[in-house]
């Protein structure tokens, strides 16, 4: 993304009842282009910053392209850079991020970008895919439901990161990715660390082959920005540890 | 000015570790370099220890102890992390890393002077 | 106007939509499809991360024993529906839940909660009479799609993301589809894409709500393709409310947004603008009622309130000990707590909020259509639930029948073949999609603002005969000022504005069917409430609504309900079963 | 671009260095501290084996820790790969292995 300075532009909106503003710097551009624009946004008591860059579309600039979907923290599609760092914007109140009446928002980092504040997340998914993060079933819809205990220290962990919406928040926080735009990085590693620990998943040398490349975990440096920057307070740090763990004792021969 | 997203304690270790061990692997051929005077031309490996012996390059050695100290506390963390089940005392063992650090070089340089 | 340049483009299989439908279709095609077939999904968001599936918490139904059994999950789900549904869908319904949640687990790789022994944890909704409901923590949805998406993405299935459906295409007698038209969003160019089958699993939504909680990108767009191909549509008037929606302000998307059932069943308690419990006056479970009941509730404190400082009405958990709350209901303290509200000790301000759409496309129990070639499942199809849906059979119906159409279209292209569209149809949907080019720009959410209103205000939670007449002229007249705002065509690429006018535009086609089906049911049953027709009616004589669109004519008629398993008063339970299975309801 | 044998090489002789550096740390400690001079610490090292394998040992972890520390940075800072990237590492491992085994020598042999 290649910064090339600011535009600004009259606020043509007229503010309705609150006479207090925000001045809000949103990313403008399509490909590797853009620059920042700052709008002029009211403030309100119950606002998001999904809200703020709804209202710049709604009323002021009408050619403003963002994402979102469920707008409650559940599809991950909102995820955008404020004030530089990764957030889901449906879950961020304008208050938390709000310094000196002034909110910067980008699109996610690490991604390419379509337009405006619009990342093509597939470079995520495929990795994913990549990283094995898929379930390769042992039984099927003729066999009974597994019998697993809630107890059973493997669920214990993979249930730790089960609630990933894949908002691609850790990828965009990681330096490692930034730098070394193939490794697959934290969330697919996390996903892969949790069928390794599924008792439900029988060949888990083959969930380890696939993080085992080049691409792998081995690559972490062990930043901690996903587990710092996770809105759903996962631990993608802890998970990738996991696997190297795992990879060091499987290197030694050990069992997988 | 570091960037927004890496404003934390762990980033910050991170980035230590990673100028120290760069640091290091710079100093290591040097070091490499004039402890082999000592078989090419033993002479100029006296006046060097001479030229060791004034407070600048002193407080230069201690640079060097205290990156070493840093990198090698910061490596320690990071097997601990990587090999050991991981625990949330990460932040701590962090910090801890870095006042060991100090403790070691600090200890070094007061005996030395 | 110019003409727009098309991509055409072909494919075997076409699946609209990755929700719990559109997602299981392709599983399904992929698998039993001939090697070789090509399948394409197409879909307005991003693979998996749009739609309503994957905000699913509550959870699935399915009979798994321990007492539980098939017939019962049918009778609830009849009764719940007042009568209304499709019997031998509801009954598939109910039926195949079992294969799914074993596919889900073993072959998609979901993990459900377990009870200590291991088995599958299991509880009751509200209108349920057996701990039925199968769930991951209160996050059934994400766990659900997530795993589905990476099944799907794995396999070789072609994906178009960000492919907005504006028009299903038939052949030039009408009587079988040729493709689906579409805008791809991110260059703003329109694809045609022919396929032997389309299954349509665009989930419905019920959008034009002042208060809703569906995902932002659902907007009826599949009912009003389907209408204006000429496909019947039953049930439109039947719109479910959720009674707790959170209420956070006229300039939050999070007002809406679903505060979870569980809270009332914990002991949640609901409080009138004097901070008086009220739910006692309207029924004896007081807010342990059904969801229809509970909103019908809060909605008449609120008009008898009738304050616009102080619209909603509250829920209060405080008593049960804040940090209990806050361990029992971590998500929903930690999402009120991102807007502002605490849940755990405060009070949060709460509305009924439209939530589901019972109406759909008329199919059969494979999904299939009255025009060949095109299957519609999901919250898109009507029929299963009849006039009210059970908690937990919103997902499984998706899942089942989605599922059912991916199996259905592979078997029937075999004997299928690709179909040449109506060119003069093609070209009519992208001049539809244009027209707003040629009128001057002007803002699009005012009209949305304007139309929520006036659908909640008139085709509400509360009905009359006369409300919902002005509810169909305001609708009439928002639809006319729509024609005439614009949008700015200098950029199409990823161009919102011109998805939301185009979402206002379904959104109106299918405002105006729900008011008018709303009209043709002189009785209440289920989520359809007539302050002037307070009565359900004669069960034994129950008809559903049909709604066909011919040209700009559109018909509504009263059709007999078939009881084909199970008549009114009867059941298909053995004797002497116990009325419910569930301790305390 | 770090695969498991590399990553493996590294984790390994820092291992291995720890206690090496530890030692050394503690030598120079009490060497300075009792005020012994180069040519006094020389005389102890000077034909020793023990020392000879102590600093041989230091020299080839930290050769191959140092090589594969620096293709990291390198990778990660210029997006250098593939071929370009091997020779870095082979270069940086051979020129310090090199260097050091000559201090070695000069410390500990002769
Ligand atoms: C907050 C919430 C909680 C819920 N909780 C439960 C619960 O606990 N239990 C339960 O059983 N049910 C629940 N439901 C209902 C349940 O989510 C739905 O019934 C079900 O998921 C519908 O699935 P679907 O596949 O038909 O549609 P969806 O999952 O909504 O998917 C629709 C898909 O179609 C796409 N689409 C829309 N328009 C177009 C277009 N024009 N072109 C291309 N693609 C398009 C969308 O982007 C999306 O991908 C809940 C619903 C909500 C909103
Ligand atoms: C003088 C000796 C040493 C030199 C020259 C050196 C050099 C380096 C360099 C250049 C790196 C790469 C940094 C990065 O990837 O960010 C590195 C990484 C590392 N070093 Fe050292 N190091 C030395 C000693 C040690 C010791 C003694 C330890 C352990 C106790 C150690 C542990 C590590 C570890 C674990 C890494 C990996 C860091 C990562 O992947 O993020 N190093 N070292
Ligand atoms: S781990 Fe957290 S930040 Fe990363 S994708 Fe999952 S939910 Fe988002
Ligand atoms: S931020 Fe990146 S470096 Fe590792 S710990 Fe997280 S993946
Ligand atoms: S819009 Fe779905 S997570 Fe924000």
């Amino acid at each position: 993304m290649r910064y090339t300075g600011f535009r600004k532009r009259a606020n043509r909106c007229a503010v309705s009842g609150n006479d207090k503003t925000m001045e809000v710097s949103v990313w403008r551009g399509s490909g590797g282009q853009g620059a920042y624009e700052i709008f002029q946004v009211p403030a309100q008591d119950n606002q998001t910053v999904l809200d703020v860059v709804s209202y710049i579309q709604q009323e002021i600039d009408p050619s403003l392209t963002y994402r979102y979907a469920c707008r409650v923290g559940m599809c991950g599609s909102c995820a955008m850079m404020v004030n530089g760092q990764p957030r889901w914007t449906c879950r961020t109140h304008v208050k938390k991020v709000l310094t000196a009446g002034r909110l910067t928002v980008a699109p996610l980092r690490n991604l390419p970008v379509i337009r405006d504040l619009a990342a093509d997340m597939d470079p995520f998914f495929e990795k994913w895919v990549k990283a094995g993060g898929v379930h390769k079933p042992g039984r099927s819809r003729d066999d009974a439901i597994q019998q697993v205990s809630p107890e059973d220290p493997g669920r214990v962990e993979a249930n730790k990161a089960i609630e990933c919406i894949n908002c691609a928040v850790c990828y965009a926080a990681c330096d490692t990715v930034a730098g070394s735009p193939d490794y697959l990085g934290p969330a697919a590693l996390q996903r892969a660390w949790t069928l390794y620990n599924d008792v439900k998943v029988t060949d888990r040398a083959a969930v380890l082959a696939s993080v085992t490349g080049p691409e792998g975990c081995t690559n972490c440096h062990s930043q901690g920005s996903c587990t710092r920057f996770c809105p759903n307070e996962l631990d993608p740090l802890g998970s990738v540890a996991g696997l190297k763990r795992a990879l060091a004792r499987s290197f030694f021969g050990g069992k997988g | 000015m570091i960037r927004p997203h890496r404003r934390h304690p762990l980033w910050l270790a991170y980035m230590l570790h990673r100028l120290s061990g760069l640091a290091l692997a710079l100093f290591l051929p040097a070091h490499f370099w004039v402890l082999s005077l000592a078989l090419t031309d033993p002479d100029q490996l006296d006046q060097f220890l001479i030229f060791a012996d004034n407070p600048l390059v002193k407080f230069a050695e201690f640079g060097l102890v205290f990156l070493l100290a840093v990198h090698f506390f910061g490596g320690l963390r990071l097997l601990a992390l990587e090999f050991l089940p991981w625990s949330q005392r990460q932040k701590s063992l962090a910090a801890g890393a870095i006042a060991g650090a100090l403790l070691i070089s600090g200890t070094f340089l007061l005996r030395a002077v | 106007m110019t003409r727009f340049e098309i991509e055409r483009d072909e494919t075997d299989i076409l699946i609209l939509g990755s929700g719990g439908a559109g997602l299981f279709a392709a599983l399904h095609a992929a698998q039993s499809a001939a090697p070789g077939t090509r399948i394409t999904l197409a879909v307005k968001g991003l693979i998996g991360k749009c739609g309503c599936t994957r905000m699913v918490q509550g959870g699935y139904n399915v009979a798994l024993g321990g007492g539980d059994t098939v017939e019962r999950h049918f009778m609830d789900t009849i009764n719940g529906g007042k009568w209304l549904p499709n019997q031998d869908m509801a009954w598939r319904l109910c039926e195949q839940a079992v294969v799914r949640i074993r596919e889900l687990e073993n072959e998609v790789g979901c993990f459900f909660d377990r009870n200590p022994d291991g088995t599958l944890h299991q509880k009751a909704f509200a209108g349920q009479t057996a701990d039925r409901t199968v769930h991951k923590g209160d996050l059934t949805g994400i766990e659900i799609i997530s795993r589905l998406m990476e099944q799907v993405l794995a396999r070789p299935v072609r994906k178009l993301q960000e492919h907005r459906a504006v028009g299903l295409v038939p052949t030039k007698d009408g009587a079988s589809l040729a493709g689906v038209l579409f805008i791809d969003m991110r260059t703003g160019r329109f694809r045609f894409v022919r396929a032997k089958a389309v299954m349509m699993g665009t989930g419905g939504g019920p959008t034009m709500y002042k208060y809703h909680t569906p995902s932002g990108d659902k907007t009826m767009d599949g009912l009003a393709m389907a209408l204006r191909v000429g496909l019947p549509l039953r049930d439109m008037e039947m719109v479910q409310f959720h009674p707790t929606g959170l209420l956070a302000g006229d300039y939050t998307r999070m007002t809406g947004t679903v505060l979870e059932e569980g809270l009332r069943g914990a002991g949640g308690q609901l409080l009138n603008a004097r901070g008086e419990r009220f739910m006692f006056d309207y029924d004896k479970r007081g807010e342990r009622a059904t969801r229809d009941v509970v909103s019908r509730g809060i909605y008449a404190e609120m008009r008898k309130n009738n304050d616009p400082t102080q619209v909603g009405m509250f829920i209060s958990m405080g008593h049960l000990g804040p940090d209990n709350v806050r361990r029992k209901f971590a998500g929903m303290v930690k999402r009120c707590a991102d807007s502002g509200f605490d849940l755990a000790a405060g009070k949060v301000e709460v509305v009924p909020t439209a939530h589901y759409f019972m109406g759909g496309v008329v199919v059969d129990p494979d999904t299939r259509t009255e025009m060949e070639g095109l299957y519609v499942a999901g919250e898109d199809a009507g029929g299963a639930h009849g006039s009210n849906r059970l908690g937990g059979n919103g997902v499984a119906n998706s899942t089942v029948f989605g599922g059912i159409a991916g199996d259905v279209m592979a078997a029937d292209i075999r004997r299928m073949s690709l179909r040449d569209p109506d060119e003069t149809v093609l070209q009519a949907e992208i001049a539809r999609a244009c027209h707003p080019f040629s009128k001057k720009a002007d803002k699009i959410q005012p009209l949305r603002n304007k139309l929520q209103e006036a659908m909640w205000e008139d085709v509400g939670v509360m009905r009359t005969g006369a409300g919902m007449q002005r509810g169909v002229k305001r609708v009439a007249g928002i639809r006319a000022e729509l024609m005439e705002a614009g949008v700015d065509p200098s950029n199409l690429a990823f161009n919102l504005t011109w998805h939301d006018w185009l979402n206002m535009a379904s959104l109106v086609e299918v405002s105006e069917v729900i008011a008018r089906a709303g009209q043709v049911r002189e009785n209440s049953r289920g989520a359809h409430f007539r302050e002037d027709f307070p009565e359900s009616g004669d069960l034994e004589s129950s008809y559903f609504t049909l709604a066909r669109k011919r040209g700009d004519d559109l018909t509504l008629t009263r059709e007999q309900v078939q009881f084909t398993i199970v008549r009114p008063g009867e059941t298909v339970l053995p004797a002497h079963e116990p009325e419910t299975l569930v301790a305390t309801q | 671009m770090l695969g498991i044998r590399l990553y493996m090489a590294q984790r390994l002789s820092a291992m291995m260095m720890g206690p090496l550096v530890l030692g050394h740390l503690a030598v120079m400690i009490y060497a300075i501290q009792g005020g012994l001079s180069s040519a006094e610490i020389l005389g102890r090292t000077k034909g020793s084996i023990p020392w000879f394998l102590f600093y041989g040992a230091f020299v080839l972890a930290v050769s191959v820790h140092a090589a594969i520390g620096l293709r990291v940075i390198l990778h990660e800072v210029t997006g250098l790969k593939g071929r370009l990237l091997e020779a870095f590492t082979w270069a940086v491992m051979l020129g310090l292995t090199v260097m050091g085994a000559r201090a070695v020598l000069a410390v500990t042999l002769l």
